[in-house]
């Protein structure tokens, strides 16, 4: 159960047309050799899922810059400036998602719910076309689950069964996503030997890891 | 009269005596930042940052950042003794679930029922809500830090013309003109800085402005 | 922000009638010296909303032999036959709910969401008298949020501002009931000094946690 | 004829057949726990507690028992190397999820369309659910481990009667007669044991059986 792979064979996981989800928050726990790879391969007609678009010179800004995405699902773009132009000449469809319910709308994909109920987004722009739900009264939107083909994510250190741990602000929105996709591809910053993670630490369970690319070893 | 940046620190210093010991506080992007470095003696508050942490401290020396701990505008953070890392999941759970006391944002325009417009200007500039919406639909406070006007447009209307970034969700405005709580009746002034008159804070006020019967003088340390 | 209280002063803190929510799983990663107390304090009433009802002498067990419920939310009562005694009896109102279900229906209660979309107990008596949504044309079922007034935890370590550490099979339902009560009281194996938890080590930030007693020290 | 100890057995050898190389495997309590001590030689498998944890491993030592790690049964446990704990909203995540790829669990009654019940009889027996509803929905595939019979009554039916813990949900069963898929067409017996005529199996099974074309003689290792 060796998931080790290199970077070349983990970006050719990647097709034209597919939906992905990078993890990391500004540019912060993003898998940014993962992304360089990417770039150079040459994908197109990419979907993004992605907290935000980053900069244009770090995170999925640089993905942007390349014009590999023709629909971004994102909470915040405004720190690039690339995607702003993209979005008003039409180029790139750009939806805007709240932060806390695109990551419950992840979740809810990898663990098989029907979707997320939230008072966010409730009498704004967000609202539109969405389906809404009584409970007790109170109403709530529907926010449907979300899912990705390829999931692309960053971690402090996976052991060779996947199991991943993290450190500071770079879980974001790397925890979920791995269990939102069909193939997981997780960039670590260390690679070391089963069982030299604690049971008790591990953050993220190797269930949800497909494949690791060996940061340091690049 | 103040130049720009200290109307910021006024502003930031009364938001700040808002906050009450114990309380997790959100502080948004922008001036908002600035309430953390006026925390009132003698009260610990604990910011929250939505990018996945209890605990934001200071900005670090420069030979001491760690590029894995940033607020949630990707500056340089620290994080403070007693503080915790989680993810995104937990973090909105945090603010959805109404566990932040108290949040400060700055605002393109509020109304007079609470609805705020904060997050897009169509056609224009449309950064995005990030966790805008999620904070002023969870927070149990919403406090808007922000200029009285635009350049002379009233930022207080009687109804927001921008997208709304939420519904009915604010509490309390603090300007450099004075403080406003956002009641059923509509705006009412409870604190007046005594640079302005109560003429000139109704002028730049696009709404209603009702003053309090018992206004104060605003006041900062 | 000292939250660490005597046995005594917890058990105050639950009143006849109120809901309580109880961590652990078949009795591991219970707080037994909390329930120990609460049977000596003798409160009436309780409604509990727990995985399991544990066993005769331990866990909550010893709440049902000692009828302090009148109603219970759990997954399983298999193990405890006063419970099976009590409800085939009509004593006890016992509302069976899918394990899955229940801890969503929790974190929802606790994280603001509207409530929980699952397919799980479709076709089932489970379904019965509930709401169905459907999204996508598929069709899943309403579980609503569950909220508590008082939350009893068990935690390995805590830190004395509350964050929470854990070990083994022990983290179960104690994650995410402290954020769905009014009040969280944990039963703590260790209590250290603030500092004394590494920040990316920590697995309930104790935002979550009101009040902790010493398991230690007692 | 096989005593209940050795029938047991021979249903959990069996079971033990469908795991394949590095599926993460659900096991149901009482005899689908058997089942882990007979995975094919070569072929590793992580087995999911749904109390928390993967990698769970034999029963420990006397001297080694370590009180927080239990399996779902409540009964002493080990974690294996390269196992994770976590609590019940990411274990059940991973079931409902469909991050499970066997689940084995007992049943009271199967019907033809893959309804299962096996969580109560009213009035009288009421343990719960636990997780076995959502195991029945999340896991990709489910089999159940089951003596083909209650003292002869059939377990096998046309419709269940009792009250069901899924629908639809049931896609393989081993018993000590034989091995039974369910499908669009009913139950197709695919694996017959020898010391069962086809005419007694069909006789304990209480719906129509269909003999496959493709039957085999059931047998383990």
């Amino acid at each position: 159960m060796e998931k080790i792979i290199s970077l070349e064979e983990a970006v050719n996981l990647v097709r034209d047309g597919d939906t992905i989800m990078v993890g990391g928050f500004l540019a912060v726990g993003t898998p940014e050799r993962l992304i360089d790879a990417l770039i150079a391969k040459g994908v197109k007609n990419l979907t993004l899922i992605c907290n935000d678009t980053g900069f244009l010179d770090r995170g999925v800004g640089k993905m942007v810059v390349a014009k590999l995405f023709s629909k971004i699902y994102a909470s915040h773009v405004g720190t690039n400036k690339e995607t702003g132009r993209q979005m008003l000449e039409g180029e790139t469809e750009v939806i805007l998602v709240p932060q806390g319910t695109l990551i419950e709308q992840i979740r809810s994909g990898g663990f098989g719910l029907g979707g997320v109920l939230t008072k966010t987004g409730l009498g704004t722009l967000v609202e539109e076309g969405k389906q809404k739900v009584e409970v007790d009264g109170e109403k709530y939107l529907l926010e449907k689950p979300m899912r990705a083909n390829v999931a692309l994510l960053f971690a402090e250190k996976a052991d060779i069964s996947g199991n991943l741990t993290f450190h500071g602000a770079t879980r974001n929105f790397n925890t979920y996503m791995g269990a939102a996709a069909d193939i997981s591809i997780v960039e670590a910053g260390e690679v070391v030997q089963v069982g030299e993670i604690c049971p008790d630490d591990v953050v993220v369970p190797g269930v949800f890891v497909d494949y690791i690319v060996d940061g340091g070893a690049l | 009269m103040m130049d720009k940046q200290q109307m910021q620190e006024f502003i930031a210093k009364r938001v700040a005596m808002e906050l009450q010991d114990g309380d997790l506080v959100n502080l948004g992007i922008g001036m908002p930042t600035l309430v953390a470095n006026y925390v009132p003696e003698g009260r610990t508050v604990y910011f929250q940052s939505e990018n996945g942490f209890i605990g934001l401290g200071p900005a670090p020396e420069d030979d001491e950042t760690d590029p894995c701990i940033t607020n949630a505008g990707a500056m340089p953070a620290t994080i403070l003794p007693g503080g915790s890392f989680f993810d995104s999941a937990m973090s909105f759970g945090i603010i959805r679930g109404g566990h932040v006391n108290t949040t400060v944002l700055g605002a393109l325009q509020v109304a007079e029922n609470g609805d705020i417009a904060n997050y897009m200007v169509p056609g224009k500039m449309v950064p995005g809500m990030g966790g805008a919406m999620d904070l002023l639909v969870g927070a149990k406070k919403v406090i808007v830090a922000m200029e009285h006007t635009t350049k002379g447009t009233p930022k207080l209307l009687k109804e927001c013309t921008l997208p709304l970034t939420a519904v009915n969700a604010v509490d309390l405005i603090v300007t450099e003109m004075g403080v406003i709580e956002v009641t059923a009746r509509g705006f009412v002034l409870i604190e007046q800085n005594p640079e302005y008159t109560l003429e000139q804070i109704r002028e730049a006020t696009g709404a209603d402005l009702i003053f309090s019967m018992k206004l104060k003088p605003m006041v900062v340390a």
